[in-house]
C-alpha cells in the first residue's frame, strides 16, 4: 500500500481565489492511498518545497501529488524537492489546478470540483507510478552550422573557440550570406566587408571549424548528443585542394552569361565564378547550366589555364556521413518576390530598384564601381524616392503581416548615402511608421531628417508611373492631407523579408516546427528564445524571424553557449519516460518497429521457457537511448505488450476512472 | 391431463407473466435463446434447441452475490437475491435432464444458497421433441425425447394446434389450478393422438446417426483414460474459445469477481471455461498450462470424474457441441475416440 | 480663441456598426498609411480623403463623413482595394456610407427627372445604370 | 474435387515418408453430411481419412502459430482464404516460413449447412457432389441437384481470391476468379446501417452485442487474432470484465474489430462461428471500407511486405473530423 | 420560448453536468491548454484533461474507458499534423481515430461525442473555442448512456 502526500498550492490568490482550498484539502483526505495533505501560499517557493521534503522524511511517504500550476511550469521544480529528500522524483505527480482550472473557470463550486478530481486523478496515477532511472548516452562532441552568414560564422566561431569541432555547411559556393552583400551597416555606417570579413577568414582558418560550402544537410537522424547527418558535397567541378583562386579561369571562361546572384543580377558572372572577390573559401564553382563544356561537351578553356589542374568535370556529387552533438540552425532568410506589386513597376523598370540592389549599386566593389547611377541610363540620379513596408505589414495575400523590422533603419541608411554623395539629389522617404527601437537608431534615422535633409512623407505611394525618363511617383502625405506627385529618377522599395522557401523542408528534415510564415518556433518566446522544441537543435538569426545585424549575432552567440553547454557534457542523462517491451507477452509481430518515429524498436530473438519447452522467439526491443517516449508504439501493440513508463496504460486508465467519479 | 389451443398461447403468457417472470425461447436477431417474455416478444416453441440452454435462468452467466457501499471509511455490504417467482416454458427434457446434474453439485453440502433459492423460486415446463435433429444423441443417455422428464413441474406435447398439458408435482398441480381458466382437459382423441405422436418419435430417434454412442464402452480406471494417448491427438484442433463450455448445459464452473463502480459496487460470480488458457489461474500460474491438458480436463470431467461423484455421465445429449464447435470437436467424437471406435465415414 | 473638442474615439456606436455590416469590412485594421488615398483616381473631387475616410469611422465622426461630397466623389473602381496592404475594401465602405443615406426615403442623390440633362452623349450605356445603382435607391 | 482429394492424400503419403515434413494439416470427415474437420497427420496409414470436400471450411493456416514455432516441418493445405490468412500471419511475424510447405487448393466455394437446411436439402443427407456450377445432393430418397451458388457460404459468394495467393505448390487448376456477387456490394449491409439514424444504429448494434456470450470463439478463429496473450486476457490491466454487461458486451465488440483494422482479411470465420449469429463481418467491413476510402483500397494478406494501413501514413492523408481542412501544414 | 418554458430549459441544463475527457499531448495542446489559462480564457469546469506524450499515446481503450466510466464526451487534441514534437506521431493519430470516429459513429454513438482536433501550444484561443464547442453539443444531446456501464457511479 502506497503512502501519498498531497500538497495543494494556493499559488497566492491565482489558485485560491477561485478553488476553495478547504474543500480540496478535505476530500483530499478521503482518498485512497492518501496520507497526508498540506496547503501553503505558494508550494514552489523554498519553503514549500521544504514542506515536501520534510513531509517526505517525516510521514514515509512513497508517493506525492502537488496540485498547484502546470507541470510544464513547476514539474521539475518539485522532482528535485522530492528527490533531496531521498524520493525517486518519479515518484512525483503534478494536478494542474491552475492553468487548467483556476484560471480559465469562474464558478468556485464548479472550479473546486474540479480540482479535486483532478487531485484525485494525479493520486490514482502517481500510485500506480515506478521509480525510473534516467539512463546516460555519450555525446558526440561536434557541432553543426547549417547556414553560413553572420550567424552561422559567429556561432561557429564561439563554439570552436570554447574548444569543440564544428562543421559550417553552406548551399552556396562561399559563406558571408546577406551580410556579404551590404555596403554599410546601421547605425555606425561602418563598412560591413570590413567586419565581416576577418570574421569569415578567422572561420576559414580556425582549425576547428571545417567549412562545407556548396553543400546541403540531407537527412538528419538521431537525437541530441548524437545527430546522425548526412551532408551532400554538390559537385563543385574544382578540386579544392588544387586550386589557388589565382582566377585565371574566371577571367578566360567564355560564357560570361549569367546574372551575378551576389550583385543582385546587376551584372553579368561567368560560369565558373566565385561568388564575391573576398570569397571563402577562394575556390571557383562550375555553373553547370551555363558552362559551355556542360552543354556542349566543347570549349574545356578554364582546364586548359588551370594553372594547377583543378578543374575536374567529372566530379560528382559527395555524400559524407557525420555525428553531431548539437545542431544549430541559421539559415537565414530572403526578399519577397515583388511581382505582384505591378504598382511599383519594380519588374518593368529598371530603375525601380530593391534595397538590397542599393547596396550593391553604392558598393565600391559593386558593378558600378560604388558609383551610384541609375540602371537604366547610368545617370546620376536627382530625386531618389524610398519606399518602405513594401509588402511588409500586409494582410492581403501579397505581403506578409509581420514587420520587417530591418527596413526603416537600413532606408534610413541608404537616404543619407545618397545625400552623402549626391548632397544635390533630394531624397524622399514614404513610410507608414517610422521604428527605430535599438541602441543609437533613434538618433541615426534623426540624423538624416535632420543633418542630411531626407524628406520624410507619412503616407503610402499609389501608383509609380514611367513617364519620358522619369518615374511619376503619386503619393500621399496623409498627415497633410496633400496628394503628391514626385518626379523621381529612382525609386527603392523596402521590400519585405521572408523565411527562405525550403524552411519548412528543414524543419521537416530536422523535427523542428515552423510557424505560419515558416520561420523557425523557437521552444519559448520570452524564455528559451534559441532552442526549439527539438533538445540539441537551436536557432539563430533571421531563420527565426526578421532580425538585424546586431541581433542576429547576439543570437547566434547564444545558441552557440546553448550548444557548447551540450558539447561540453561527457554524457547526457535520457528521458526515462521509454518504452519498454514485456517479452512474455511480446508476439513479435512487429508492428511498433514500423510506426516508431526514432527507428528506436528492433527485433531481436530470445529464448523462452514456456511450460518446460525452450521456444525460439522473435519479440521487440526498445533503445531506450533512441526513443523519446511519444508512446505511439504502445497503441500500434494489440496486446500491450509493450508500454510506455510513467505514462502506462493502466496509469492512463487510473486517471480516467478517477477523473470520471 | 390439459391442453390448450396454440393461438391461445398468448393469452397464457400475458397471464402468467402477471405473477411471475416468464421464460420463453425468443428469438432476437436470429439467435433463439430462454429471455423473458414481454408483449410481442418473438416466441419460437418449434426452435429445437436454444443457443443457450436454459441453465443460463437456475445459473446465470452473471449473478450478483452482493452489492458494497464506501461511505467515509466505512464499507456496507448488502446480499442480493431473486426477487421474484418464475416460469420457465419450453424446457426440453435433454435440457430438464441436466437440471437434475447441477442439482447434484450445487444442492449437495455444502448447499449453494444463490442456485437453491433459484431452484426454488421456479417452476419448469417441459415440452417434448417431435422432431429431432440429426446432432440430438439424448437418447444415448437414456433420455426420452417424447416424455414428462422427471424434475419437469409440468410436461407439454405439442401437437400441431394443440398443446396438451400435464402438471406433474404439486407445484405444477397448484399452478396448472391457477390456470384452469385457459386450460381445458384433454379428449380421448387427444391421448391418442398423443401416443402416435410419442411412437412416431421413437421411430424417428433410430434413424438420428449419432444417438448410437455409448459411453459405456469407454474403458479403464480414470488413470488409464487420464494417461490416454487419445488426448495427444484430440486436443490438437480446439482452439481454445469457451464455446462448448457456455453452450453447455451440464457446464458449471464458475469464477467470482469483483466489480469496483466507484464507492460502490458488487461481487458476482460468472461463468469460467476450463478451455481458457486463465482458468483457475493462480499465484503460481495455471495449473493447466496446455490446451491438451484443458480439453482433456473437460471430458474428463463429464465422462469419469462427474460419473465417479454422482454416478451418471454429464452429458445430456443435447447436441449443442456437437451443432457449434467451430472445429466440431464435440463429445460424441471425444467419446467414440475413448471407447476405441473409427469415425465412420 | 482656439476651442477644443473632445472626442471619444467611438466604433460602437450604432452606425459606425451598420456601416461595418453593410460593407463586412474591418476598419479597424487601417494603419492609415494612405495607399488608398494616393493612387485614388477620383482623389481630387474629394473633400475628405479616403483614408480620412477610415480615420473619422475609426473615431465614430459619422455626420462628417455623410455630409462630404467624397463618397459621392468615389467611382468604386477599387484600385484602393487592390493594393490596400491591410485587405481594408474601401470602395465597399464608400458604397455602405452611401446606401446609409440613400436608403432613407425620399433621400436619392439623383432626380431621375434630372437626369436627360446631365446627360453626355459618350457617356456609355453602363455608366448609366451604375450611376442609377450608386446615387438612386 | 474427388479426384483432388485424391491427389492431396497422395501429396500428403509422400510428403510423410519422404519425411519433407513432420505434420501435415489438411481436413477428416466426421459422421454427419457436414462434418469436415482439421486434422493433423503425421503418419502415412492416417492419411486414408484426409478429405477435401464442400465443408472444409476450416482455415488451418490459424494452426501454423502453434506447429511452427515448436520447430516442426509442417505441410498445410490452404484455400484461397487460407492463403490470404497465411501472409497476414507471415505479415504479423507470426509463422516461420522456412518450416512450412504451402500446398494451394483453388477453391470452388464451401457450402454453408444452415442454406442446406434451409432448403431442407439435409433430410437423409449421404453425401454431397460437385459438377460444374451445381451440386448434387445424394440423399436415401435421391439425388437432388442445385445451383452451387444458391448454398455456398455468403463470404464465398464475394470472394476474389478463391487462388491461393501464396503457395509452394498448387494442386488442381486454377478456378476462375470472378466472383458471383458484385464485389463491392459486400458493403452494401454497410451503407444500409450508415444511412440510418444514430439512435437506430445503436439499438441494432445493442440488441446484436447483448446476444454475446463472450465465448471468444470469434478471436480464437481468427487469423488476425495471434498475439501470444490476447489484451483481453491481461488480468493486471483488466480493462474486460467477465460480466454479461452491456457495456462490457460493446466494449468487447468495439476493440475486437479495431485490433483487427487493417488486418482483417475479411474471411469471414468470426460470422461463421459465433453461437449467437452476431453479424461481425458488418463491423470489419465498415473498418475495410473507411480504409479504402480514406487511404486507398488494401487487401489485408495479399502482400506481407506492404505496410498495414495504420503503421504508416501520407502527408496528406484525409481525416474524418477537421471537416475538410486537414489540419496542418501537410496539407 | 415563453418565460416559463425558458426556465425550465435553464434548470434543465442546470441539472444535466455533462462529462468531458480531454486527452492533450503535452507539447502542444496541454501546452495550448496552459496559454488559455494564462491568458484568463474561459470554459466550462465540465472539461477534464489528461496529459499525455503524443496524440499518439492515446489508445481506442482509453476513450472507450472514459465513455464506459460515464463521460459524456471525449476529446483527442494534438499537435497539428506535420508540427508533432515526435515528427510523426500524429500522422498516426489522424489515422488511428479517423477510423474509430467511424467506427464509433457506425454502432450509433453521436459524433458530437468524440471529437479528434489540431490544437498547437500558441492556439489558447482555439483550445477554448474546440472544449465550449464540444461542451455546447454534448449539451443538447443530453447525458451519455451508450456505452456506458451500468454499475458505474457518477
Amino acid at each position: 500500500m502506497q503512502r501519498v502526500g498531497v500538497f495543494i498550492c494556493w499559488c497566492g490568490t491565482n489558485i485560491s481565489s477561485t478553488v476553495n482550498i478547504d474543500e480540496v484539502v478535505a476530500a483530499v483526505k478521503n482518498m485512497p492511498g492518501v496520507v497526508y495533505s498540506k496547503d501553503y501560499q505558494y508550494m514552489c517557493s523554498e519553503v514549500g518545497q521544504n514542506l515536501v521534503k520534510d513531509a517526505i522524511k517525516e510521514h514515509n511517504l512513497t508517493r506525492v501529488v502537488v496540485a498547484a500550476c502546470s507541470p510544464r511550469m513547476h514539474e521539475s521544480t518539485f522532482r528535485k524537492a522530492a528527490k533531496a529528500a531521498g524520493l525517486n522524483p518519479y515518484l512525483l505527480e503534478i494536478a494542474n489546478i491552475r492553468e487548467h482550472c483556476s484560471w480559465v473557470h469562474k464558478d468556485k463550486k464548479a472550479a473546486t470540483q474540479k480540482a479535486i478530481s483532478l487531485t484525485k486523478a494525479a493520486v490514482a496515477k502517481a500510485i500506480l507510478n515506478q521509480p525510473l532511472i534516467p539512463g546516460e548516452v555519450g555525446v558526440e562532441q561536434r557541432a553543426l552550422v547549417i547556414g553560413g552568414g553572420i550567424a552561422g560564422i559567429q556561432t561557429a566561431l564561439d563554439i570552436a573557440d570554447a574548444g569543440y569541432e564544428v562543421d559550417l555547411v553552406e548551399k552556396t559556393p562561399s559563406i558571408g550570406g546577406k551580410m556579404a552583400q551590404l555596403d554599410k551597416t546601421f547605425p555606425t555606417l561602418d563598412c560591413s566587408a570590413c567586419i565581416l570579413t576577418p570574421k569569415m577568414v578567422d572561420a576559414s582558418m580556425h582549425d576547428k571549424i571545417n567549412i562545407y560550402s556548396y553543400s546541403e544537410v540531407e537527412e538528419v537522424n538521431g537525437f541530441v548528443g548524437n545527430f546522425e547527418v548526412v551532408i551532400k558535397q554538390k559537385a563543385r567541378s574544382i578540386d579544392m585542394e588544387k586550386c589557388t583562386g589565382c582566377g585565371i579561369c574566371l577571367a578566360k571562361c567564355p560564357a560570361k552569361t549569367a546574372l551575378s546572384e551576389f550583385e543582385e543580377g546587376l551584372s553579368k558572372r561567368a560560369a565558373i565564378y566565385t561568388p564575391f572577390p573576398q570569397a571563402v573559401p577562394n575556390v571557383p564553382v562550375i555553373d553547370r547550366e551555363t558552362c559551355t563544356k556542360f552543354r556542349t561537351g566543347k570549349c574545356g578553356v578554364c582546364a586548359k589555364v588551370c594553372p594547377t589542374g583543378a578543374i575536374d568535370y567529372e566530379q560528382k556529387d559527395e555524400r559524407l556521413n557525420q555525428k553531431y552533438g548539437a545542431i544549430i540552425v541559421t539559415t537565414g532568410y530572403d526578399l519577397i518576390n515583388l511581382d505582384s506589386f505591378g504598382e511599383y513597376q519594380y519588374a518593368d523598370h529598371p530603375d525601380v530598384i530593391t534595397g538590397l540592389e542599393f547596396e550593391r549599386l553604392v558598393n565600391a566593389a559593386g558593378p558600378t564601381a560604388g558609383k551610384l547611377v541609375r540602371p537604366s541610363d547610368k545617370k546620376k540620379p536627382k530625386k531618389v524616392v524610398f519606399i518602405q513596408c513594401v509588402g511588409s505589414r500586409d494582410k492581403s495575400e501579397r505581403g506578409k503581416s509581420y514587420c520587417s523590422k530591418i527596413c526603416c533603419m537600413y532606408t534610413a541608411k541608404h537616404a543619407m548615402l545618397l545625400r552623402d554623395k549626391y548632397p544635390d539629389c533630394e531624397a524622399y522617404v514614404f513610410y507608414i511608421d517610422v521604428r527605430t527601437a535599438g541602441k543609437g537608431f533613434e538618433e541615426f534615422q534623426r540624423r538624416a531628417v535632420e543633418n542630411y535633409g531626407v524628406n520624410y512623407i507619412k503616407g503610402m505611394v499609389g501608383k509609380i508611373f514611367p513617364t519620358g525618363d522619369k518615374l511619376k511617383v503619386n503619393g500621399v502625405d496623409a498627415l497633410s492631407g496633400e496628394v503628391l506627385e514626385i518626379d523621381a529618377d529612382m525609386v527603392v522599395l523596402a521590400s519585405a523579408t521572408q523565411a527562405k522557401p525550403g524552411a519548412s523542408d528543414v524543419g521537416r528534415m530536422l523535427s523542428i516546427s515552423t510557424d505560419r510564415d515558416n520561420f523557425f518556433t523557437e521552444a519559448h518566446p520570452k524564455l528559451r528564445p534559441v532552442e526549439t522544441h527539438c533538445a540539441g537543435i537551436y536557432l539563430a538569426g533571421a531563420c527565426q524571424g526578421p532580425k538585424d545585424i546586431p541581433e542576429t549575432v547576439a543570437q547566434a552567440s547564444a545558441a552557440a553557449a546553448k550548444a557548447i553547454g551540450i558539447l561540453s557534457k561527457s554524457k547526457l542523462v535520457n528521458n526515462p519516460c521509454v518504452s519498454q517491451v514485456d517479452e512474455s507477452v511480446c508476439s513479435g509481430c512487429l508492428a511498433c518497429t514500423k510506426m516508431c518515429p526514432y527507428e528506436a524498436i528492433t527485433e531481436k530473438m530470445v529464448e523462452q521457457k514456456v511450460h518446460g519447452k525452450i521456444r525460439r522467439r522473435r519479440v521487440a526491443e526498445v533503445n531506450a537511448a533512441l526513443c523519446q517516449g511519444c508512446g505511439g508504439c504502445t497503441v500500434t501493440c494489440r496486446p500491450g505488450a509493450i508500454d510506455l513508463k510513467g505514462f502506462s496504460n493502466k496509469q492512463i486508465l487510473a486517471e480516467v476512472d478517477a477523473i470520471c467519479q | 391431463m390439459k391442453k390448450i389451443a396454440k393461438d391461445q398461447l398468448a393469452l397464457l403468457w400475458e397471464k402468467i407473466d402477471q405473477n411471475y417472470q416468464l421464460f420463453l425461447p425468443i428469438a432476437k436477431e436470429k439467435a433463439v435463446n430462454f429471455s423473458t417474455w414481454k408483449e410481442g416478444a418473438e416466441v419460437d416453441l418449434d426452435a429445437l434447441r436454444t443457443v443457450n440452454s436454459p441453465k443460463n435462468i437456475i445459473f446465470p452467466q452473471t449473478e450478483t452475490y452482493l452489492t458494497f457501499k464506501k461511505e467515509g471509511k466505512k464499507l456496507g455490504l448488502e446480499v442480493v437475491s431473486r426477487d421474484e417467482e418464475y416460469v420457465v416454458f419450453g424446457v426440453r427434457p435433454c435440457d430438464v435432464a441436466s437440471f437434475k446434474l447441477l442439482d447434484n453439485v450445487f444442492l449437495g453440502e455444502p448447499v449453494d444458497k444463490f442456485y437453491e433459492e433459484n431452484r426454488q423460486k421456479g417452476l419448469i415446463i417441459s415440452q417434448a421433441c417431435l422432431n429431432p435433429e440429426e446432432t440430438c444423441f439424448c437418447n444415448a443417455f437414456a433420455i426420452n425425447p417424447e416424455s414428462a422428464p422427471v424434475g419437469a413441474d409440468v410436461a407439454t406435447w405439442d401437437l400441431g394446434d394443440l398443446l396438451l398439458w400435464e402438471a406433474q408435482s404439486e407445484k405444477g398441480k397448484a399452478f396448472t389450478e391457477a390456470l384452469s381458466d385457459l386450460l381445458e382437459d384433454v379428449s380421448e382423441d387427444d391421448r391418442k393422438k398423443l401416443d402416435e405422436v410419442k411412437a412416431g418419435i421413437k421411430d424417428k430417434l433410430e434413424d438420428l446417426p449419432l444417438v448410437h454412442v455409448a459411453p459405456e464402452k469407454i474403458e479403464g480406471g480414470l488413470k488409464e483414460i487420464f494417461a490416454s494417448e487419445v488426448w495427444d491427438e484430440l486436443y490438437q484442433r480446439c482452439l481454445g474459445c469457451g464455446m462448448c463450455t457456455y453452450v453447455c448445459p451440464t457446464c458449471h464452473c464458475y469464477d467470482l469477481k469483483d466489480y469496483n463502480g466507484n464507492g460502490c459496487g458488487e461481487r458476482f460470480r460468472c461463468w469460467d471455461s476450463c478451455m481458457f488458457s486463465d482458468f483457475t489461474m493462480m499465484a503460481h500460474g495455471n495449473p493447466r498450462t496446455t490446451q491438451k491438458e484443458r480439453v482433456r480436463q473437460r471430458f474428463m470431467h463429464k465422462l469419469v470424474y462427474y460419473p465417479n461423484n454422482y454416478e451418471s455421465y454429464a452429458c445430456v445429449g443435447c447436441g449443442r457441441c456437437t451443432e457449434r464447435c467451430p472445429v466440431r470437436l464435440d463429445i460424441v467424437k471425444v467419446i467414440k475416440k475413448l471407447g476405441g471406435e473409427r469415425n465412420e465415414l | 480663441m482656439v476651442s477644443r473638442e473632445k472626442i471619444t474615439p467611438d466604433m460602437a456606436k450604432k452606425e459606425v456598426v451598420r456601416i461595418c455590416e453593410i460593407s463586412d469590412e474591418n476598419i479597424v485594421d487601417c494603419m492609415q498609411c494612405g495607399k488608398c488615398t494616393a493612387g485614388c483616381p477620383a482623389v481630387h473631387g474629394m473633400d475628405i480623403l479616403p483614408h480620412q475616410v477610415i480615420r473619422l469611422l475609426q473615431l465614430g465622426q459619422i455626420d462628417q463623413l455623410l455630409q462630404s461630397e467624397a463618397i459621392w466623389s468615389c467611382a468604386a473602381c477599387f484600385t484602393c482595394a487592390s493594393r490596400c496592404p491591410r485587405a481594408v475594401d474601401i470602395s465597399k465602405i464608400m458604397e455602405a456610407l452611401r446606401l446609409t443615406l440613400v436608403r432613407v426615403k425620399g433621400n436619392n442623390r439623383l432626380d431621375i427627372e434630372k437626369v436627360p440633362k446631365l446627360l453626355d452623349k459618350n457617356i456609355p450605356q453602363q455608366a448609366i445604370v451604375s450611376g442609377f445603382r450608386k446615387y438612386v435607391k | 474435387m474427388e479426384k483432388i482429394k485424391e491427389e492431396i492424400r497422395q501429396i500428403a503419403r509422400e510428403a510423410l515418408t519422404g519425411k519433407k515434413v513432420d505434420i501435415i494439416l489438411a481436413w477428416e470427415k466426421g459422421p454427419l453430411w457436414y462434418d469436415s474437420y482439421p486434422a493433423f497427420f503425421t503418419k502415412e496409414e492416417e492419411v486414408d481419412s484426409l478429405t477435401w470436400d464442400s465443408f472444409c471450411i476450416n482455415n488451418l493456416s490459424k494452426y501454423l502459430l502453434e506447429e511452427t514455432m515448436a520447430d516442426k516441418k509442417v505441410g498445410v493445405f490452404v484455400k484461397g482464404c487460407d492463403a490470404l490468412a497465411f501472409n497476414q500471419m507471415m505479415q504479423d511475424n507470426r509463422i516461420r516460413r522456412d518450416n512450412v510447405v504451402v500446398y494451394g487448393l483453388p477453391c470452388p466455394g464451401m457450402i454453408d449447412p444452415d442454406k442446406v437446411r434451409a432448403k431442407r436439402l439435409n433430410r437423409g443427407l449421404t453425401e454431397v457432389k460437385q459438377s460444374g456450377d451445381e451440386l448434387i445432393f445424394v440423399t436415401k430418397d435421391g439425388e437432388i441437384t442445385v445451383p452451387a451458388h444458391e448454398v455456398y457460404y455468403d463470404k464465398c459468394l464475394y470472394c476474389h481470391y478463391p487462388n491461393p495467393v501464396v503457395y509452394d505448390q498448387l494442386i488442381g487448376e486454377k478456378v476462375a476468379a470472378e466472383t458471383a456477387l458484385d464485389r463491392s456490394e459486400r458493403f452494401s449491409q454497410v451503407e444500409a446501417l450508415e444511412a440510418l439514424s444514430a439512435e437506430e444504429r445503436f439499438a441494432y448494434w445493442d440488441s446484436q452485442f447483448s446476444k454475446c456470450m463472450r465465448c471468444f470463439a470469434c478471436r480464437n478463429v481468427c487469423p488476425a487474432c495471434s498475439c501470444e496473450r490476447c489484451t483481453f486476457d491481461d488480468d493486471d490491466l483488466d480493462i474486460l470484465g467477465k460480466a454479461r454487461e452491456d457495456s462490457e458486451d460493446q466494449f468487447f465488440h468495439l476493440i475486437r474489430a479495431y485490433h483487427v483494422v487493417g488486418r482483417c482479411i475479411d474471411c469471414g470465420e468470426c460470422s461463421r462461428v459465433c453461437p449467437q449469429d452476431i453479424p461481425l463481418e458488418k463491423l470489419n467491413r465498415k473498418l475495410i471500407k473507411d480504409i479504402n476510402a480514406l487511404y486507398g483500397e488494401y487487401q489485408a494478406g495479399l502482400d506481407p511486405s506492404t505496410k498495414a494501413p495504420l503503421v504508416t501514413y501520407q502527408l496528406e492523408d484525409a481525416d474524418s473530423f477537421t471537416a475538410g481542412e486537414k489540419g496542418g501544414k501537410g496539407t | 420560448m415563453s418565460v416559463i418554458a425558458n426556465n425550465a430549459a435553464v434548470k434543465n441544463a442546470q441539472a444535466f453536468e455533462p462529462l468531458i475527457v480531454a486527452f492533450c499531448c503535452n507539447w502542444c495542446s496541454y501546452a495550448g491548454a496552459d496559454l488559455a489559462g494564462t491568458s484568463r480564457l474561459n470554459y466550462p469546469a465540465n472539461i477534464k484533461i489528461i496529459r499525455v506524450p503524443c496524440s499518439c499515446r492515446v489508445n481506442a481503450n482509453f476513450v472507450l474507458r472514459a465513455f464506459q466510466r460515464g463521460a459524456d464526451g471525449v476529446i483527442i487534441a494534438g499537435c497539428h499534423p506535420g508540427d508533432c514534437h515526435y515528427m510523426t506521431g500524429n500522422y498516426y493519430t489522424r489515422r488511428r481515430f479517423s477510423l474509430l470516429k467511424n467506427l464509433l459513429a457506425y454502432v450509433g454513438i453521436e459524433e458530437a461525442r468524440f471529437k479528434v482536433d489540431w490544437i498547437s501550444a500558441s492556439e489558447g484561443n482555439k483550445f477554448a473555442d474546440v472544449m465550449n464547442g464540444v461542451l455546447e453539443k454534448v449539451h443538447k444531446l443530453g447525458p451519455n448512456r451508450k456505452l456506458r456501464d451500468s454499475r458505474w457511479r457518477r
